[in-house]
This record gives structure tokens, sequence and C-alpha cells, in this order.
């Protein structure tokens, strides 16, 4: 296992270090030099050289990039141009919150999720499975953002004061309060998810029951409780987790767009933010904080998968190399 | 003898008629009707709508009127009619999500067919990797990167010049990329197994010719059921991204610049901004995901 | 040749009266997107205790989801019927699904196909065939079972996975929960060594052997393989098209076969031919057969008349079995 | 690994020449932290193939008889350049076989491979007549659209097809009648040998027969070479002149197919023929001489390599390694107590116990 989760972890660093050459190579790419953010139009040379000078950019591409990925290794990102604050500093409270609200959603939904297709299969074809069928579509079809903008207006405006319909409470404004205000967030954010979750499980469990394994126990008179919870959702979980693996990228993407809705103070809506105010050094960590996030989700789902599936092991430990 | 060949023939012949009417007759469920209705609509939205509306940009009723006969989905603060903005705003994101899924597939499909053919090779390693690694910037960050770069606006490439909407399909094509990759991979990883790709190595033929000649017309389909999916998704990223401003720019209307809008009159009633235009994308991505659902059972044939 | 095996007094065999699994007018019926499509068509056949009865035939014969059938685990949207369909006196088609259940396993037996997949993937074996025994087994007992099906030297290896085991392993694990554990009066062995190599096959097909001197069960073996029929089996149905087409004794089988689809089926056999000997293969193809108005084998058959074309045959007592065709008789 | 070369006494030059082929896959051994490896845990290889040798005379059919894991249809896929050789050589009509790879289709056409499931065997999403003309057109067997048509359907009447299957798809075909245009394609490029991996196995007992019987008439009309990979050993004896049998990656006996299987002397041949022996047994069970499974090729044997399941193993078979010798029959057997055994018809092999 550790020896799986350190080769993993390397080729976690590996698409890291391509994330940071990507953004080194977009901030150049830009017409003009990542500069011209700064400077605004029709600079004059005297500042431009100054800025230049200032941002470094004025030695060779190759030496650039070497600072830029060390100051990240490094942690050693600067401060925000706008309003001086240590960039670290002004992350590590955003990300706090986005984890939280993302942990939050991601756990409920997915069990809810998982209980709802695990459900729909062992009812196939009555009531129960229509409902989650269509309840499922609609689920993973409902764009985030306009749901959010509903919830917005009914908790806002039609039904005032039962949960807060925007901003974020913190642990200090008292617990309840704080939950309060993570319920809306965590419901948009995690719905989808929960949708295509639910789905997965119910199709992989259905292919499960029809497998040779599962009749071959039928024909040892095992029951059907048996058969539903202790073989077919064993063996349904494996694909399900390869799409929960899959879905990542956009459950963090959700948080962006959700985290501007519901005005929560996150490392998403800090990277509009910023983006938007050319606070360029707050920017690019916030970044590459969100992509480093999803590649350690990545990493702790392979691991999962690696533990819920022999298979897997197996085929780590011995594999032939044509 | 000919008598032994006719009856021959006719217990052959209920597996073609079989097949006849699966081609003429496609064996929708009823979700799979549903679905196909929702699309239908969404596409009558936003291909008649414009035809048949007012002018989306220009005032032509008082701010704020609820939905009523003049004013099918009523009108926003500056009295434009709602209808209107939907249709023409549909109207984009049917043209963006459709270049941005083509797009992304005419780059996908042969990287994900050509590490799939050498899967588990170093290239086959590499090229997953790139992918992976553009799978990490979500496509809002992508965008802020680009918007922040070139501005909101239409900008000038050398003799390019790159509309809002351009930019967008590329954004979204290029954050497409790694999902239709890895599908086109999947699959093509399944197909490389099966012994004719061997039998036509040991014939001779060109790997270039096995790859596109042979595989692709086996692997292309489940992957552009995944695409047709994809189209769904490409609405609503279209839509968000907009509504984060980062696509297209107001008085363009598009379905998240209405919602975007919206949020301004959120607090003082006017329903109709937010839940309408809404309820357009929930249409398509529902009637999507419904007929995407049945094209794939049917190709796989489950039952 | 060899007819029932004398058991020891007391055991299965002398029990009860009449045959212990009895079948007639059994159709089965797939659901399937292109409508429906008959599988077995008004089989009729009994197996008396104590025999190793063999189902002989080429695949879409209809063998398996006969067997299926019997155990009442037909995938959804398919279809039973029978005029009779009795184990043991009791009829099967009208139990209960909770009284089938204890049935299964306890009474009748199956052994699959492929042992390869027919244990999850994702649990370790020990586990596995613990729960498979209604968990009445502990570990003691597991190891005994598997030594008797010859495994004792895998004790060590109960954690593994079932990937991490060769077929033959598999195959007598299987075994040792479906016949021994136990001990089902009936086995049903649904072609139990198609996907094992020869030398194993033979092992595996000796331990069903000495597992039923032993436990005195019944076996209904079902094959695509003459040879293991010949080898194993007291009696033997032949199946074509869905329908049983000849029943009779293993060597009159052999020796004098009176369906023409039997005989065809013996010709084409290459051990049958000497070296060097064109060998004999039956025209025509076996497609559509389950569809045909008249004798499924019609189309391929030497002798059939416009009579065979349009009337199914019914079975007929000739020469001292059971004959479906409306020309039988000994090759000319 | 060390086998003496067998010759066959013949003068001319073999069409099929293989020498001391090996075939060994390396397996990712445990590595630990950092990447090296544990002390003590040699790279583990698996041992597909060990020192083949093999001769094929033009027009000579000759069949590798074996369970499966004993390597066999790795040579198969040596011989057509499917998988490179970790040692030795393989040479057909003089000329070495390069990998798959090397964009030569001349070098490709001397050799053709029929492989063993028809279903996947073709593309389904090509018609039979892209299929057949591919080879045609490749290798240059005819230009123009209508002499590759014409030739095509040639090729189909030579299976036994009608022209009319020219516009049909994979999925409208039989099994048979698929496996039928494999052979076909492989004809199409009209090469001096055929490979045959299992050509029959997939197939019911009717449609084998009639495969068996085209297989043969087409190597005496159109003086063919075969390599028959296959562990059924009717079919074998039915379409080979000799055969040689394998175990784990080696050859244990050779000779002419009357030999092997009227007469087989090594006590693998005598198990395997037991077990599933060419003429039909009626009421008695056959071929109780083997106990156990054939052994891991990457945990080979030490010695014999058949030692562990063999009925008449003797103390020096677990440590010495037995060569292939020529017998007075000029078969050859890696035993080494092929005197004792041949000599006196050892007990427990060939007789099964009667059950009636």
């Amino acid at each position: 296992m550790l020896s799986y989760a350190i080769r993993r972890a390397g080729g976690a660093a590996v698409v890291l270090l391509l994330v940071l050459t990507m953004v080194f190579l977009m901030l150049h790419a830009a017409p003009g030099g990542p500069e011209t953010a700064y400077l605004g139009n029709n600079p004059t040379p005297e500042k431009r050289a100054a800025v230049l000078a200032q941002l470094g950019l004025d030695r060779p591409l190759w030496a650039q990039y070497l600072t830029f990925v060390g100051s990240i290794l490094t942690l050693d990102l600067g401060s925000s141009l706008t309003t001086g604050t240590p960039v670290s500093e002004l992350l590590a409270d955003r990300m706090l919150v986005t984890l939280e609200l993302g942990l939050v959603a991601f756990v409920v939904w997915t069990a809810i999720g998982m209980l709802a297709g695990a459900l729909a299969a062992a009812r196939r074809g009555r009531a129960l499975d229509a409902v989650v069928r269509v309840g499922s579509v609609v689920a993973l079809s409902v764009p985030s953002f306009w749901l959010g903008l509903i919830l917005v207006l009914v908790f806002g405006l039609y039904v005032p004061g039962v949960l807060p319909s925007s901003g974020w409470a913190t642990w200090d404004e008292g617990v309840g309060e704080h939950l309060r205000s993570i319920v809306l967030p965590a419901f948009t954010l995690g719905i989808s998810a929960a949708g295509v979750i639910a789905r997965t499980l119910r199709t992989s469990m259905i292919e499960a029951l029809d497998a040779d394994h599962v009749t071959f126990g039928r024909s040892l008179g095992l029951n059907e409780r048996t058969i539903l919870s202790r073989i077919a959702l064993r063996n349904a979980v494996i694909p399900t987790v390869t799409v929960i693996g899959m879905m990542l990228g956009t459950f963090i993407g959700g948080a962006v767009l959700i985290e501007n809705v519901f005005n929560v103070p996150g490392v998403g809506q800090l990277v509009v933010s910023s983006f938007l105010a050319h606070d360029y050094p707050v920017a690019i960590a916030a970044t590459v904080w969100t992509a480093g996030t999803f590649l350690v989700a990545t990493l702790v789902v392979d691991l999962l998968y690696f533990a819920i599936d022999p298979r897997i092991r197996a085929q780590f430990l011995e594999r032939s190399t044509r | 003898m000919s008598s032994l060949s006719t009856s021959l023939r006719a217990a052959q012949r209920p597996r073609r008629l079989a097949r006849l009417r699966l081609l003429k007759r496609p064996h929708l469920s009823g979700l799979g009707w549903v679905g196909l209705a929702f699309v239908i609509a969404f596409c009558l939205l936003a291909l008649l709508g414009p035809l048949i509306s007012l002018d989306p940009n220009e005032r032509t009723g008082g701010a704020l009127e609820a939905p009523g006969a003049d004013h099918w989905f009523g009108t926003d603060d500056l009295g434009r009619d709602v209808f209107a903005r939907t249709a023409v705003g549909a109207r984009l994101s049917l043209f963006v999500a459709l270049g941005s899924v083509i797009g992304g597939l005419v780059v996908a499909v042969p990287i994900g067919l050509l590490a799939g053919y050498r899967g588990g090779t170093r290239l086959d390693n590499v090229l997953m990797r790139i992918m992976e690694a553009l799978q990490a910037l979500p496509v809002f960050i992508l965008a802020l990167f680009v918007v922040g770069m070139t501005g909101t606006g239409s900008s000038e490439f050398g003799p390019l010049t790159l509309t809002p909407e351009i930019k967008v399909i590329a954004l979204l094509a290029v954050s497409f990329l790694p999902f239709f990759a890895r599908v086109t991979r999947a699959a093509t990883l399944v197909e490389v197994q099966q012994e004719y790709v061997d039998a036509l190595r040991v014939v001779g033929v060109p790997r270039r010719h096995i790859l596109f000649g042979e595989l692709l017309p086996n692997v292309i389909p489940p992957v552009l059921v995944q695409g047709f999916l994809w189209v769904g998704i490409a609405v609503f990223a279209e839509s968000a991204l907009s509504f984060l401003g980062l696509g297209m720019q107001p008085p363009q209307a598009s379905l998240g610049n209405l919602l975007s809008d919206a949020t301004n009159s959120l607090m003082i009633g006017g329903w109709w901004l937010s839940v309408l235009p809404g309820l357009a994308i929930l249409l398509v991505t529902i009637g999507i995901n419904l007929l995407g659902d049945e094209v794939e059972r049917l190709l796989s044939g489950r039952r | 040749m060899r007819t029932v095996v004398e058991l020891p007094a007391g055991q299965a065999g002398d029990t009860g009266a009449g045959p212990l699994l009895e079948v007639s007018g059994l159709d089965v019926t797939y659901r399937t997107a292109r409508g429906l499509l008959p599988a077995v068509r008004d089989v009729s056949f009994r197996v008396e205790r104590g025999e190793v009865f063999g189902l002989v035939g080429e695949s879409g014969s209809g063998k398996s989801s006969l067997v299926t059938a019997l155990m009442r685990l037909l995938p959804r949207g398919s279809e039973i019927t029978a005029d009779r369909l009795e184990f043991d006196g009791t009829d099967l088609l009208t139990m209960p699904e909770s009284r089938m259940r204890r049935l299964r396993g306890r009474e009748i037996g199956l052994v699959p196909q492929r042992p390869m997949t027919s244990l999850s993937p994702v649990t370790p074996v020990a586990a596995q065939l613990r729960r498979l025994t209604g968990g009445e087994v502990d570990d003691a007992r597991l190891h005994e079972l598997l030594t008797d099906v010859g495994l004792g030297g895998l004790k060590a290896r109960l954690g593994d996975y079932p990937f991490q085991f060769s077929g033959g392993q598999l195959q007598r694990m299987l075994i040792a929960v479906a016949v021994l554990a136990r001990e089902p009066s009936l086995v049903l062995a649904d072609e139990p060594t198609t996907t094992l190599d020869a030398t194993v096959q033979a092992q595996v097909l000796r331990l069903l052997l000495d597992l039923r001197e032993r436990l005195g069960n019944t076996v209904l073996l079902v094959t695509h393989d003459l040879g293991v029929v010949a080898q194993v089996c007291d009696r033997v149905g032949v199946m074509y098209g869905g329908r049983l087409v000849e029943v009779a004794p293993t060597r009159q089988l052999f020796e004098d076969p009176q369906h023409p689809y039997t005989r065809a089926l013996l010709a084409a056999m290459p051990s049958n031919q000497a070296r060097g000997e064109r060998l004999r293969p039956i025209p025509g193809t076996v497609s559509g057969a389950q569809l045909l108005p008249g004798c499924p084998f019609a189309p391929r058959c030497d002798r059939a008349t416009a009579l065979c074309w349009e009337v199914d045959p019914e079975p007929t007592e000739h020469a001292g079995r059971t004959v479906r065709c409306h020309h039988p008789g000994s090759p000319a | 690994m060390t086998t003496t070369a067998v010759t066959e006494s013949s003068t001319e030059t073999p069409l099929v020449h293989v020498e001391g082929l090996v075939k060994h896959y390396p397996m990712r051994a445990k590595k630990r932290l950092g990447g090296r490896r544990e002390p003590g845990a040699d790279a583990q290889v698996v041992h597909a193939l060990d020192g083949i040798d093999l001769q094929v005379r033009q027009g000579e059919s000759v069949a590798l008889i074996g369970e499966s894991g004993c390597g066999k249809s790795t040579v198969a896929k040596v011989l057509v350049g499917l998988v490179r050789p970790t040692g030795g050589r393989v040479r057909v009509g003089g000329h070495d076989v390069v990998p798959v790879t090397t964009h030569d289709p001349a070098a490709r056409r001397r050799v053709q491979l029929v492989s063993q499931n028809p279903w996947s065997a073709l593309n389904r999403a090509r018609s039979v007549k892209h299929i057949l003309s591919q080879p045609i057109v490749l290798h240059g067997r005819a230009s123009g659209k209508e002499a590759v048509a014409q030739r095509a359907a040639e090729l189909l009447e030579m299976v036994g097809l009608p022209p009319e299957y020219l516009s049909r798809r994979p999925r409208d075909l039989s099994g048979g009648e698929l496996q039928r245009v494999t052979v076909a394609r492989a004809l199409a490029a009209e090469p001096d040998v055929l490979i045959l991996d299992e050509p029959t196995a997939s197939l019911d007992v009717s449609v084998k027969a009639t495969l068996v019987n085209l297989l043969s008439d087409l190597r005496a009309e159109l003086g063919l070479t075969y390599v028959l990979i296959t562990h059924e050993l009717d079919i074998a004896r039915h379409l080979a002149d000799r055969v040689a049998v394998m175990y784990l990656g080696e050859i244990v006996e050779s000779g002419s197919a009357e030999q092997v299987f009227g007469d087989p002397e090594h006590p693998y041949t005598r198990a395997l023929l037991a077990a599933a022996p060419t003429e039909l047994v009626i009421g008695r069970l056959h071929g109780d001489g083997l106990t156990g499974e054939v052994p891991s090729a990457i945990d080979v044997p030490t010695g014999c390599r058949f030692h562990t399941r063999c009925p008449m193993v003797a103390p020096a078979c677990t440590t010495e390694t037995p060569a292939l010798q020529r017998r007075p029959d000029d078969r050859v057997v890696a035993c080494l107590r092929i005197e004792e055994l041949v000599g006196d018809n050892a007990p427990g092999t060939t007789t099964g116990r009667n059950l009636t």
C-alpha cells in the first residue's frame, strides 16, 4: 500500500509540475506579456522597465520559470498587490472555508446518492426505482448556480429567516449559525454529484446482479438480502468510485461557482475576485491551490480504489511489462 | 432442394426483419421520448424563437413587467423582452455548446485513440498525464486566465480576431479534452484486445490505417454518445461562464448573462428573470441526459 | 455398459419411489428486444434416482436454459411453462420462491460452467465459501471439505482472491460447496469442465463421479462434449433447436443412434474418422432452428420430407428409446 | 535450458526454421521505498518459451500441442512477428521474421495467421469485401477495383462461400462462416506458411468438421505449409504430419503424428493422450495418469519441468534437466528415464480406471 501510495504521489507531483508549467506559459503567452496586466495600457517606457525589473521579467525565461516553480514549492507566495496582505495568510483563511463546504457537500450527497442507487437497484422496476431514475437525471441536470439563485430567491425573499440565503457564518458566530449557513451552498454544490452517483451505482449493481457469481450464490440458496448487500454492492462500489474520481474536477469547479452565488468567502470567490482585480500573486496561488486540491483528492480516490479492488493490488504487484 | 433453400431463408427471416424494425423505429422508452421532446423544444426555442419574438436588445415594454400576453416571459429592469433574450441566449448556447463539443472531439479523439492503441506504454503515460494536468484546472480558472490576459471583448491575434464566442468555444473545448480523450482511450483499449487488430498487423496494414480506418469506426459510437451528453454540460458551462462575467458580455443576451442580470432584481421581485431562463437550461440538460441514456442503452444492446 | 451404480443400503436410491426429477412439456421463452425467443420447447424426460443423466447439444440448443429453468434462476423477462416439473414428487413450478430458495443448495446443487467468474472477484475465497454454504461451516469444516476435493494443500492460501487460483482449483472449491457441503440429492452440472485443460478436465469429472459414489446423489450433466458423455453418463438426452430429439442409454445412443441429428452429430466427431479420412460435417446451419414450425432439424436432415417441414414430430418410443422424429431408425 | 539441436533427417532446408527460441516476459518485482529492488529478489520473469527448436519443411503440416500456458500460442505470435523473441532465431524461407512494427509489407507476406476467435478476428465495422481486399491491395496481388473484387470473390469461393458474402458484414455470418473468411483473408496475401492458432477451438462439432476438411483441402490444392497450434488432439491428428508436444515452455516430445498419437513415449504425452483420447470410450472414465496442475511459469520446477506431476518421477528428475534425444524411430523425447519406460510399458499411464 505504501509503495503504491508513493508511486501515485510521484505521478501526482509530475502532474502538478505540468500544471505549474501550464500556468507559467499561460501568463507569458498573453499578448504583451504578464506585465501588461500590471501596467494597464500605454505605459511609459521608464515605468515599464521598472515594473519588469521589479517582477524579474527582464531575466531569461528559464530563470523566471525556475523562480516561479521555486516560489510555489517553497510556499513563498508574496503579497497581494491590492491589500498587501501576505498571500499565504489570505489563502489559509479561505481554504478552510472551501474545504469544509466541499467535504460536507461531498460526504452528505455521496451517502444520499449511494443509498438511492442501491435501493433503486434492489427495487428494480418498481415505483421507487422510477422515482430514483427520474430524480437522479433531474439532479444531475440542474444547473447548480441557477438552483442557487432560486434558493437565494426563495430563502431571501419568500420565506426569509429560515435559512441564511447568503454569506458565511464562522464558528465564532455560534455552531448553529455556522451550520445553518452551510446548508444551502452544500445542498447546491453536491446535488448533481448525487445524481451521477445514484445512477452509476444503480447501473453497476444491476450489472453485478447478472454476474455468474451471483447466479451461483442464488443456486446455493443465498437470500436476496445477502446478495444485494454483501455481494452486489461490494462489486458495484468499484465502478462508482471510478465515477466519483472522474467527477472531482467538476466538483471543484462547481465550488468556484457556488461560492460566488452564495457569497461564501472561500478560495473560489478569491480566485475570481483576484483575477478580475489583476491581483496576480493571489490569483496564481489560488489557482495552484485548486489544482493541488484536485490532485490530492484524485490521489485519495486512487488509494481507495487500491484498497477495495484486490485485482488492482495484484496488478500493481506483478504487472508484466511487455 | 429448392424447397430446402427457400425454407432456410424463411428460418433466417425473423432475425433480419427484427433488425430492420430496429432501424426504422427507434425503441425509445417513455423517458426517452420525454428527453427527445425536451431537446426538440429547446432547439425550437433556439432556432425559431428569435424569428418570432421582439427585439431582444430594445426597450419594448415597461420595466419588470410580469409574464403576460405581450411579454411571455415578462420584461427585465430595462424593459427588454425576456422571452426574446432567452431565445437569443438559447441560440448562442446551442452554437457555443455544439462548437465546443465538436472542437473538443476533433482534438481529443486522435489523442485518446493513440494513447489507447499504445496502452501502458510511455507515450500513453505522457498523454494521459497532460490530460490530467488540464483536468486539474477548472474551466472557470482557465477562463479567468484568458479573460485576465486578453480582456472580455474581442481580441486580435495577428490576423485572427477572437470574438468572445470563439474564446468561450475554445476554452470549453480545451476543458473537455481530458474527458473526451479518456473516453476514447477506454473504448480503444477494449477494441485493441480484439483479435482482428493483431490480424491486421500481421497482414502488414500500416498503423495509421489501423488506427483511423479500422479502430475508429468501432470506437466512435460510444464516444459520440458521450459527446452528445456533453452538449448539455457545455450549455451549462457556457451559461456559468457568462454568469461569472467571463463569457459573453452584456448587452449581448446569453442564458448566463440573463441570470447574472437577474441577481440585481432578485430582491425586488421579478422571479421570472431568474426562473425562466434557468428553466431553458434545465430543459435541454434533462432532455439530453434522458435521450443520451436511451441511445447508450440501444447501442449497448441492453434492455 | 454401466447402468446404475450399486449404492450402500440406506442411501439415496431407495428413499422414494418414482424418478427424482420428472419434466414434461417444458417450455422456456426469453423476451428480447426483438420479440419472444423460444429456448426450450416441449421437453419431457425423467432422471432416475442415482443415475448420471447427460444432456448433450451444440451451442444454442437450449440445454443451459433448461438447467437454469430447473433451478428457476432464469433472467427477468423469461417465462417457464410446463405440464409437469417435479423434483422428488414436489412441483417446482408452483412452489413459492421462499421454499424454492431453501431447496437450492440443500436439495439441488449446481456446478457452474465458468469457475473463474463464479466467485465474487473482490472477496477472499474462504469468506465466500463460508457464505455460500449458508454460514454453517467453520474454518475446520471448510478445510475438511477442501481436503475432500483434493485441495488440502491450499489451507494457507484461503485468504487469497479467486483470480489467484487456477480454473481447476476453483472448480473443485465450487464442487466442495455445491455438492459436498450439504449433500444435495440432485447435482446439476452445467458444462463443468468446458473451460478446463484436458488433464484437469479428467480430474474434475473423476471427482464428480467419486463424490456421487460416496454420497449417492443423482447427476444431471449438461455438455456439448460427446466424449464426456460417453465416459460418464448412464443415459443421454440429445437436444437440438430447443427440443429433446432423442433419449437413450449411453451405449445404445452411441452404437445405434435413431434420430438423424444424433447420427449426424456422431458422424461429425473427428474421433470417429481415421486419420486422413475426410470428416463428415452436418450440412447447413443451426440458426433459426428454434423458430421453425416443423421439425427443427428438417432443413439439415437427409431424411426430411414435406411432413417434417410442416409438422413437428411427437416423441415416440422406438427401438427402446424415445425419439422425436417422423423417420427414425438406424443408419442405412 | 540446453537442448540438443534437433534436425530432421532430410537434407533440404526447412521452410520454417526455429532455433533456440526463448521468450521471457519480465515481471515488475516488488520494489522497496525509493525504487530499489528488494535485496535477493531477482527480477522475476515468466518463462513463456525456453529454447524451442522446430523445423517445418515446405508443404508439411506440423502441430504444436499442449495445454493452456505451455507457450504454444507464444510460438505462433513469434512466428508472425507479433512478439519479439528474447533469444534464438526464427527464419521463414531463409529470411528472419521481422516484427510487425517494421513497415515492410513484403516481409509480412510469407507468414499469415488464422486466429482462435472468429467473432473477434474480423472487424465488425467492415464488410467482407473490405476485409479481403485489404491484403490483396497491400501485397499487390491484384490492382484495379474490378480485379481486386474478382480476386476477393475467388478467395471466398476457395473457402466455400458464395460471392454474395462480399457485401455482408461479420455480424450476418455464423461462427463457421466467419472462420472461413478469416482463412480467406490469410490466403489473400498468398503466404507460404499459415499459422493456425486454435482454429477450431470455439466452434461446434459439426462446424469443426467443415473447417478441418477445408484446411486439408487447401493444403493439398495450394501446397501450403501449416503450423497448427492446438489443444484439441483430434484436430492435430487429422491435420498434422508431425507433432511436437509442449509442456511449460519446452518441447518434450516430437515425432510423426503416427508415432506420437499411436505410441506416445514421454510420460506427459501419455498422460495427455490418456486424458483426451482420440477414440471414443464408452462407460469408462479415462486418464488418471496426472494429478495437480501445470506449475507457474514464473517458478518453473528445477530439473525436468514435468517432475512435479510425473507418475514415473525418480530422484534424478528433480535436479537433472533432460535434453531432447533422438530415439531409434527418429522421434525426439526429453526424458531421463525414457529407456526404462519404453522398455517395460510403465503402469498407470494409459489405463483408465474402469467404472463398469
